[in-house]
Formats: structure tokens, C-alpha cells, sequence
């Protein structure tokens, strides 16, 4: 699915199909394995359950609930913590359960996380993973945000979205070693409706490498997480018409923007396609970088499609989230123009 | 709450009407819950689903105790303290559904009803987050009794015993004590915060003690018990309404299900919970009611009937209830549309 | 200094110089004079102190401390309570000192403020004001972020951001009688360097209009807040070279691209200055709606100016947000380009 | 915090190296504090300064009460806990003006003063948030700790009394309880939160016994009593590097200054002000030491002179420090620059 170089450093051969909660617990269950300083911490993440995804599920029996930290309900407090004892010498992985908590963490995560390095002139350094999730509409507007565009506008962080059990574990791995703090952020609903073949053992996917998971030559998609699914099933049902590349940028922080410019060099037209809200999302500044970059090549304006500019509603029949029928339709508009 | 019901401390039960309203509210509560599991069961509801299981006899109780002018914040947990408010259970469902007759016309969910002219103010779905929106709402109450010759109202705050954990409810502790605000911290103490018990997350599991220490008034009472309850509930109103300040009252019951609708809770010790369904505040207040007479054999059939009956009507009226158009996506985001972004 | 009508209902004639400080002062005075349902909280604002910046000086005791109430240092609690109040019939004003402790409180604001009435099904509104102040390097980090692009991409929010007296009064009376929650920012570097003639009565300035605040013909510098001084004076350091037209944003959403596309229809070159961080920031989307909009009319792409991809360093040596030299270097280079 | 020296509680005085060093550090706390208010009111400092006046002696005391292996979070009024750590008070002073000889090589500023190696470990200027970031460290200790044979460590965590106000502050008590962590909470109470006084913003203002609640030991000492509370930090420290979990310590003082360096306190009531400077700690430890016999005053006398001198000489080498180049800017951002975006 990816044209990134694997390091597979133990059992190469050894491959299984993994659902991304899978794979999640496998990139876990080898950082607490390689490194006695990984920890994990967040709200039930303990055996028996295991997390309210499963994510961790065997790992605190396995490596211990010391390491495995089941905490209160506290989330300011799981990433404060974590912070925390990263500054102590440990890599600790904050496990937040919907990405609308986060509100209830961005002092942590934004005044000190990410600053701590600069504020202290390059002594420290604050190796965190935050993990959390978007969920969706059927949980309602305060369980299905998405807010990556809040932490790509905040210097000194890395952010993360994969779309695929492969790219899940590989970027989770380099997260929890990477010496920088790494806001890594999941789709509830691909938890378990993505599967795909992974390596079992170590391997490590480098952060900031997009993969173009689609060639085409019509118009460019650049996109990330689940809607990497939406643009591809949209790809695929415009076949034929409209020959349509998809990019999986799988790292927001830092952005490749140059595998998205040697695309759009090629197709001349481009939409970029999230989940979250389109106005002063992350579409804005990937439009603006291919605009600048490719100024008078260009067939069309760069276009995007993100969320409506509403909370996200309940009801079903109300769609915010970019569909397989709006990218269609977003590809045949673009199409048409210039 | 019920119509003209005052809730006054000085009678050592509720009236008659009151305690059959009491009952009736417990079978709807538990009975609607498990109606609407079996649908998202089957794939036909889709919403996230917390039943009430366990606290039935609390919310009973606090609609008993709340008078039509107090007010609510409650959480995702709500069905029951809705219920309590006086909501219909249709609207309930038909939010469920995310359908137009829901109480938020379906844009909300099961974790966001509202009903303002019945006193549901607010319902959210981040734990915690009820309480310091109550501090503000019990500030207004505050404010407006000074200023009118009109009743004072108090406001109620419900939320679990998972959420005392999280900082704001410390915030919203010591700031009703600081203002003497009319505010009831009404912590429905299931035990388990999802699936983490109590005694896992508290160096402290005396949730009333750690509360009394910001200095404001905190009992605990048995929230199986809905008579003992209402007693307490109702004099922590009294109090709130004459100016004697907040109060924090946890009500200790038993979670008798899973966290959400459809979980698991294999992890539930047995022995508690069979513990704990001895106790089963339905059967518990049935018993009561006929052993005291204050009820018929025939009366409390024709309350389950009755409640049966206003559960499956509300299941009818929600999938009857039609989804918002899709064009409604853009109301509601502000009070005007105009200027804004559509996307 | 602005273009918009004014709407004066008491002592029409009545103009007083102000800082912005005193303005506010009085839009504050006015607000809790004309209407009892309006409250203010926040930390340290009661008399004798009047708050940090003195910007609730005598209210409490003109008006008591009943409505003009000094909280405990609880954010969190202090957004909330206003959100509740909100709910309860009233209008309050929460004072946030720094807009980085808005960390604190982003969960009562987007999840709860921003959402009430949509969640609601449009049975509630939540009337609040959240003033919060952009501080300066000599806090260091943590006291000096420009967070506006965040509530932009939370539908639900008003944001307004003024750049002088008349404006910040005008436009904070409208925040207050407002029936939506309203982002109110200010910049501490003009709390009292900035002064102007402002009305002593009570008028308006609607949300979300726009204001030319230096007419030009050869590049339009959009900007708002403390940036209009900064691209002012480097339009006057340019007069006579390169003819500069300045647009003051004032409201960032609802945003006014309507004033933006004129000016830039007859530039057509533009730049977006703004304090905030010009990575997925403000600048991004309103160059990527000019573009769209004005897709081969432009001369050059249109370009931007904001902070750079660090947090605020302390050293006034190290400049992370726009200088008059640096925004004059932009004009330059903008006019040479196409 | 003097080198080798372990903070034994059995003894009822430190060593008289140890109550030499404590004088001084008062000395260069005040010192420096009205020196560099002196250099910003002549607009020669541009930094916001946080005086610790009030709290030497709680500083002093800490400094020797932690070894050298125990680490410190603190917060914006942070000179004397920086002393304390044993960080020479000319780095502190060259981070003020920003230049590469500070501690932070000028890119964070006053309130964020580090030095990894001194236990220093970060500084915070966000009222409450050092102690949830002290949890994580102190769980570091405890775990390494568990897997080695070194001497364990203990983490002290220092915030004023209005930081008991916020949310972060409540849910770090109860985990710091919960885990059993190797944490000292040290609270330095001197009655003002900015220009709100405790009783103005707490319900209940005995900060001890609130804390008290959570399941933790906790006390309060009188923070202007050097020796008093040397002895109550040693055993609060003892306790947390043994293994028998976290302390609560409110330090009880009165703040002697405005909040900020240039910052108007004509608020504070004169009478309250002047029965705090009756106590002030710097002049009552001179007292004692001498009354005690412990040093003569011709020691007292030198280590006046040597801080003043120690005060000039670090405020030379902040002034001559070179600030740091414009191309810095981009530095430490992350572990390397590539791939970032630099605007
Ligand atoms: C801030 C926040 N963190 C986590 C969650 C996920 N969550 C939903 S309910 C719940 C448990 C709450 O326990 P408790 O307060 O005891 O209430 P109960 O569900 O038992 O009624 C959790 C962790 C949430 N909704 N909000
Ligand atoms: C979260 C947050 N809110 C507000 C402030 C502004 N502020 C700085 S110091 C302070 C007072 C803190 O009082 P206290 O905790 O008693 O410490 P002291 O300053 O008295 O040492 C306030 C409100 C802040 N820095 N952080
Ligand atoms: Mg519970
Ligand atoms: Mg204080």
C-alpha cells in the first residue's frame, strides 16, 4: 500500500493481518518490549478490558501495571504526567480517548510539550506520544471532531494520522522514539473495518514521508486518515473518466509537501480532502503552498473539500464529513475547469 | 418533576401521586433503555447508549424532590434525570432516532437533550464539564432571587462518581462554597467510573468527605434506597433554595449494567453485582409500595402496563418522527446564517 | 478611522481621547449600565485593582461586586460558569488575562459554548464575550501566543479582533448583545500605547465588516489586530515608492473577504500579515479564498506574513512575528514579482 | 541544594555550612530581586519579574532540605527555588536579559529558567501546571527506583496558594495519593493570589486540611520560620524517597512585595503588611543566628559582602553576555530542523 522503506529489524518474514487496533497494540507491545523506559498511561487501559478500543489489551498483564498505567479520569493530568516523566528520562505514550478530551489537555500539550525544548534553549526534551481519536457523529458533536489543524498551527509539534494498519504501526513506533512530542491521531472508524498484512516485528515508518497510494494523472487528491478511504472508493468509481491520484500524506507535522508538489507538477489539478472543518484547516495551507509553488502551472485553483462549518450533527441524513459522493463531485467540478 | 409537587422535607414520604410518578419513572427508565439496546442490537438505532441501571431510584427521587421552577445540567447518562424533568419519553427516543420530534430536533443525540422549558438546561457528554456550567446557572438563579419577589430555584447538577476525579469539578466545588450559590452536586455514585472502579482511580473513595472539605455541606446517602434519597435530596434543595448554599450529595448505588449500552462488564465482580441486583431499586420500591400498602396489586399492574405502554408508544413515535432535511445542516450553528462560511 | 456607520443612541457628540484600556473600560460601563443581565468574571477584575490591565477599573464598585465578580484562578471554571450563566437568561463578559491560559478553557468554549445552540436543535444560545489578551516576548512563551486561528476553525465562535479605541468599543458592545459566544481579543502591546477619540455613548460596530484604513493602489496588506499598526507604518515608510492599501480585518469570523476582494480586485497583489503562526494559520485561508476568487486576475500569488514555525522566544533578538522591516522586505519583493 | 548534603531531620539545626548557605541565598534572593526591579524601572530590563520576597526562608529552607539527586519543578516566582537548586545566580540573572550566558540561553526568559543538571528540571509560568508535569516526574522516580540500586530520589513540586485553585492542582493531589509517588508538594502560601486574597477566592482557605482529604499527609508550617520548616520539608522528603508516598506542605507567609516586580500593592492592608515584615525572614534568621551563637557578626557581615558581591557580579556577566544571534531563532524548535516549515 506504501512506497515507504521498511526497517524490519526482528522477524522480517513474519507478516499478519492486523485490524489497526491490532497493529496498534503490536507497535505498543514492542516499544514496552525494546525499551524498559516506554510507558503507557490513560483511562482504563488496564487488563482485563484493555482500553475502550482494546488497544492495550494483554499489555499491562503482560508488561505490567506499572508501565501500563490505568489513570483517573484526568486528562490535563495523563498529559501533564506523561510530560512529565518524559522530562524524566521515559517515553511515555498518553492515551486520550476522543480527541474532543484534548480540550481538556492543551495546556499541557501546547505550553509545555511543545515549547519545553525551545523555553529551556535545547536542554530538554519531551519524547510524548499523545494517541487519541476522532469519533463520529453517532456519539454526537462533542465525540467526533477533528482537530489536527489546531496542532499543525502550533510549533514544536509532530502530528500524525495514518490511514492503515501498515502505516499505524510503522509511524507509531517512530513516534514513541522520536525525541520530539507527537500528537498521533486515529479514526474510530477504521478501528476495525481497516485491516491489512503487518509485519509482526519491528519495523519503522519515518515521519514526514507521504506515499501516493494511487497514481493517476487527471487530478491529484491529497488527503489523510479515514477520508484516505473516501478519496480512494471516490478514485476508483470515477475510473475510467476521470484517472484520479491519491496522496496519503500520513504525517501533517512535518508535511511532505513535495511528494504533493511532484503530483499536482503532474496533474495540474489538485483537491486536498479532510475530515475536519475546511475553513482555516490544514487544506488551506496545502492549497496555499501548491498555489505558490506552482504559480501559472496550475489548470485550476487548488480546491477543498473539508468538513461544513457546523458542529458536527447527530442525525444521519445531515452529512458535515466529506462522502464518497461529495469527492466525486468535487473531482468532476475540478475536472471541468481551467 | 412533577406539576405543583414542592417537594417539601417535612412529610416522610411523597404523596400517593408522587410515589406512583416515582415507580412509573423507574420502569420507563429501565425499560426504555433495554428497548432501545435491542434495536442498536439489531442495527437499527445507531447512538451511543449509557443506561441508567442502578440509579432509576435516584432520578425518581430528585424528580420528586426538584419543583417545576428548578433547573438541571445532566450527562451522557440522562434518560432517567430527563425523565425526571418531566420530558416525554418520545422526545427522548425520537432524539435517540435523530429525528425531528427529539428534543433537539435530532442534531443533538442520546448525549445532548435539552428541554429548556422543563429545566433540562444542558447535557454533556465530556465528564465533568456539567459543573462549572452549573456554577453559572445556579449564579443566574442567585441573581434573579435577589432581584424579584419570585420563588428562588435551585439547580441540580448530575453527574458520576467518575467525574470527581477531573479538575473542573474541583473548580466548581470550591467556587459554589466561595458564592453560597443554590446548587445540589447530585454525584450518582455507580461505582465504576467505565471500567475502572472506584477504588482504582481514588486515594480517597469518601467522595462526600473530600467534598465537605472545600466547606460547603456533603453527605452520602444509599441511593437504593429511593425514600432515603428523596429525603436528602430534598432538604439539600430546601437548603439551596433559602440560601443556605450548595450541597453535595452522593447517592451510592451499583452500576447493574454495562457502561454503555451494548459493553461488556464481564469484569464486574459477581459477587458485587449480584450483591447490588438484590438491591434493584425497581423491585425494591415495588415491594415497598405494596408492603406499605400504599399501593394495590392492581394498581402497580396497571403502572406497568401503563409504563409499557408509554415506552413502546415512544419507540413508535420516534421511527414515525421524520430525520431533519439535509439542508438543515447549516441552521443552528449561530443565531443568524448570514456571513458565515457554509463550509 | 473606520468607514462604518455608527450607531449613537446616547450623547451622540460626547468624544473622549481613550487607550485602549479606557475603551473598554467604557463599553464595559455602558453594557452593565444599560442591561442587568450583563456580568463580567474573571481573575483579579473587582476594585480596588480593577484587573491586571485596569481594564474593569471602578465597575465593581459602581456597578457591585454581585456583577462584576473576582474569581479564584479557574479558567476552566470561569468560561463554564459564563456559559451556564449564558444558559440562566444572563450576558457575561469572562476576563482571561493571557489568551494562552484559554488552554485552560477550551473545553467550556468548543465544546460547550460553540455548540449549545446546534446541539440543542437551536433551543439555546449562549450570549458570552471571552476576552483574552496576546501578551509579549518579555513573558516569555507562554504568555504571548495569537491562538485566533484555533476559533476560526471551530464553527459555532464569533472572533473579533480590534486594532484600536473606537473599534474595541464599538465592537465589544456588539460582542455583548450578541446571541452568540464571541472570541474578543486583545493585544497587550496596544493596551495603552494606542489611543484615539472614542464617543463617550453607546454605539455599535457590527461583527464582521471590514474597514480600508490606508487607501493604495499597488499591494492591499489585510491584517487585524496589532499587525495594522506594524503594516500601517510600513506603508507610510513606503509612500511615494509603493502605494499600500490597509484593511483591517476587525472580525475574523464572521470575515469579511467581500472588502478584501474589492481592494485586491484592483491591486491585485496581496499579502496577510498577521502575529498569530502563519503555518495553517488565518492567512492561509483567506489567501486561499482570494485566489479562488480572483483565480487569473492576481498578478503574483497572494502572500502571507505571520509568525514563524517557533514558539515566542524571549531574546528580543530572536523576532518571531512581523516587524515593519519584515513587512516592508514582503511588499517589496510582492511588487517586483509577475 | 549544598553538595553532599543529605537533609537528615534527626538533627535539630542544619550544619552551620548549611545556615550560612541559607542566609546567603535570602540575601541574593532579595538582593537580585530589588536590583533587577531597579534595572527595569529604568527600562534596562525588559522582562517580567516575579519577586520571592516573602519566601527566602521557604527557599532556603528546601535548598537544603533536597539532595542533590531530588528534582524541582517551579513556577514563574522562581529565583529563590532556582538558589535552592544550587544554580549560580549569574545564569539566572543572564536568562533575564536574555542573553546565552542563562540558563536557557535566553530563548525562555524568567519564567522558565532549566538546569537539567542541578535538578532544576523545568519552570512553568501557567498558574497550576507544574503539578501535573511533578506527577510524571515523581512516577519517574519511583520507577527507577524500583529497578536500581541507587538511592532513590524525590521530586519536590513548588506553586503558590492560589494554584490550589485550578483543576490541574486537584486531579494531581489524588493521583500523587493514588500511586504512592515520591512527591513533595510544597505550597507557597503567602496569602495572595495576584491581588485576590485567600479568603477572597476560598471557601475554605486551611489549604492543608482540604488537601488533607484526598488521603495524603499533609500540614502546614510557618514558612517564616526558616527552621520550622527545614524540618518539616526534610521529613516530608524522607517520607517520599522511602517509599511513604506524597506530602502536602503549606508553607504559611505573606507576600512583602507587589505580585510583579514594578506592580502597585497599595491594595494589601498596611496592617497585615507590617506585623508580615515584623517577621520578615531574612533579618529574623540574622537574629537567631547570631543570638544562637551560631555565626559571629563578622561572619554575618561577610557573607553580606560576599552577596552583594555575588549580586554584581552576576548582573556584570548577565549584562555582557551576547544575546543570541538572529539565526537562533529556528534552533531548538525540535531535535533537528529538517522537514519543519521556518514561518
Ligand atoms: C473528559 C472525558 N474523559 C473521558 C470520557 C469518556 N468517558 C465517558 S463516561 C466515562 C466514565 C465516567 O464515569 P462516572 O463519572 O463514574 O460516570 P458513569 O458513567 O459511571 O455514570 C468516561 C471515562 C469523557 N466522556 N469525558
Ligand atoms: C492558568 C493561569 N491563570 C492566570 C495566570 C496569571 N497569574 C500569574 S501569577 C497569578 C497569581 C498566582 O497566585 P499564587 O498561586 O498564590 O502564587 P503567587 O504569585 O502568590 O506566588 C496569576 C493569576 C497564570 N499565570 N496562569
Ligand atoms: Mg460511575
Ligand atoms: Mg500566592
Amino acid at each position: 500500500m506504501t512506497s515507504t522503506e521498511v526497517t524490519n529489524t526482528q522477524g522480517a518474514a513474519d507478516e499478519k493481518k492486523m485490524s489497526i487496533v491490532a497493529a496498534l497494540n503490536s507497535a505498543l507491545d514492542i516499544a514496552l518490549t525494546i525499551d524498559e523506559k516506554v510507558l503507557i498511561m490513560g483511562e482504563d487501559i488496564a487488563d482485563p478490558i484493555g482500553g475502550v478500543m482494546k488497544a492495550t489489551k494483554g499489555l499491562s498483564d503482560k508488561h505490567g501495571v506499572d508501565r501500563v498505567r490505568a489513570t483517573p479520569i484526568v486528562e490535563q493530568t495523563i498529559v501533564g504526567s506523561a510530560v512529565g516523566a518524559a522530562l524524566g528520562g521515559y517515553r511515555p505514550v498518553a492515551e486520550i480517548m476522543f480527541m474532543d478530551f484534548l480540550c481538556q489537555a492543551m495546556d499541557q500539550i501546547v505550553n509545555h510539550a511543545a515549547k519545553t525544548r525551545y523555553m529551556s534553549g535545547g536542554h530538554s526534551s519531551t519524547p510524548i506520544v499523545v494517541r487519541a481519536m476522532i469519533g463520529s457523529s453517532n456519539f454526537g458533536a462533542q465525540h467526533s471532531q477533528a482537530l489536527e489543524g489546531w496542532f499543525m498551527h502550533t510549533p514544536g509539534l509532530k502530528v500524525v494520522m495514518p490511514s492503515n494498519p501498515y502505516d499505524v504501526k510503522g509511524l507509531l513506533l517512530s513516534a514513541i522514539f522520536d525525541d520530539d512530542p507527537v500528537v498521533f491521531i486515529e479514526n474510530m472508524s477504521m478501528s476495525y473495518s481497516v485491516t491489512g498484512m503487518v509485519p509482526t516485528g519491528d519495523y519503522r515508518i519515518p515521519i514526514g514521508e507521504a506515499a501516493v497510494v494511487r497514481e493517476g494523472s487527471d487530478v491529484t487528491l491529497i488527503t489523510y486518515g479515514a477520508e484516505v478511504h473516501t478519496s480512494l472508493a471516490a478514485a476508483e468509481a470515477l475510473a475510467g473518466d476521470i484517472d484520479v491520484e491519491v496522496i496519503d500524506l500520513r504525517s501533517l507535522v512535518p508535511l511532505d509537501i513535495s511528494t504533493c508538489l511532484r503530483s499536482v507538477q503532474k496533474t495540474k489539478r489538485a483537491i486536498v480532502v479532510h475530515g475536519s472543518t475546511q475553513f482555516c484547516g490544514p487544506g488551506a495551507e496545502i492549497a496555499i503552498q501548491l498555489t505558490d509553488a506552482l504559480w501559472g502551472e496550475l489548470a485550476a485553483p487548488v480546491a477543498r473539500l473539508g468538513a461544513s462549518y457546523t458542529p458536527v450533527p447527530f442525525a444521519a441524513e445531515l452529512q458535515s464529513i466529506p462522502t464518497e459522493t461529495s469527492v466525486i463531485a468535487a473531482v468532476q467540478v475540478l475536472a471541468e475547469q481551467g | 418533576m412533577q406539576n405543583g409537587h414542592t417537594g417539601s422535607p417535612e412529610l416522610t414520604v411523597p404523596a400517593i401521586e408522587d410515589l406512583e410518578w416515582m415507580y412509573s419513572l423507574m420502569l420507563e427508565a429501565k425499560g426504555a433503555d433495554e428497548a432501545a439496546a435491542a434495536e442498536a442490537r439489531q442495527g437499527k438505532l445507531q447512538a451511543a447508549l449509557y443506561p441508567v441501571r442502578g440509579l432509576e431510584g435516584v432520578c425518581a427521587a430528585l424528580g420528586v424532590a426538584m419543583t417545576d421552577d428548578d433547573q438541571m445540567i445532566s450527562s451522557y447518562r440522562n434518560l432517567g434525570d430527563a425523565l425526571a424533568c418531566g420530558i416525554p419519553l418520545r422526545t427522548i427516543i425520537a432524539e435517540a432516532y435523530g429525528r425531528l420530534g427529539g428534543t433537539s430536533k435530532g442534531k443533538g443525540g442520546t448525549m445532548h437533550l435539552t428541554d429548556n422549558e422543563r429545566g433540562l438546561i444542558t447535557t454533556t457528554g465530556v465528564v465533568g464539564s456539567g459543573l462549572p456550567m452549573a456554577v453559572g446557572l445556579a449564579l443566574a438563579a442567585q441573581l434573579d432571587s435577589s432581584r424579584s419577589e419570585n420563588a428562588a430555584r435551585a439547580i441540580v447538577v448530575t453527574f458520576g462518581d467518575g467525574a470527581t476525579s477531573i479538575g473542573s469539578a474541583h473548580e466548581s466545588f470550591n467556587l459554589a462554597a466561595l458564592w453560597n450559590l443554590p446548587l445540589v452536586f447530585v454525584c450518582q455514585n455507580n461505582q465504576w467510573g467505565e471500567h475502572t472502579a472506584i477504588d482504582a482511580y481514588a486515594a480517597n473513595p469518601n467522595l462526600a468527605e473530600r467534598v465537605r472539605s472545600y466547606g460547603m455541606h456533603a453527605e452520602a446517602v444509599d441511593g437504593f434506597d429511593p425514600m432515603a434519597t428523596w429525603r436528602t435530596l430534598s432538604s439539600a434543595l430546601d437548603r439551596a433554595r433559602s440560601g443556605g448554599g450548595p450541597s453535595f450529595i452522593e447517592c451510592k448505588t451499583y452500576r447493574l449494567t454495562g457502561h454503555s449500552g451494548l459493553s461488556d462488564y464481564s469484569y464486574v465482580p459477581s459477587d458485587d453485582l449480584s450483591a447490588a441486583l438484590e438491591r434493584d431499586p425497581g423491585p425494591t420500591m415495588r415491594r415497598w409500595l405494596l408492603e406499605n400498602g400504599y399501593v394495590s396489586e392492581a394498581r402497580v399492574s396497571e403502572l406497568e402496563t401503563a409504563a409499557e405502554n408509554t415506552i413502546s408508544e415512544a419507540f413508535a413515535f420516534a421511527q414515525s418522527s421524520p430525520p431533519p432535511d439535509p439542508s438543515e445542516l447549516l441552521d443552528d450553528v449561530y443565531a443568524s446564517k448570514e456571513g458565515f462560511p457554509v463550509r
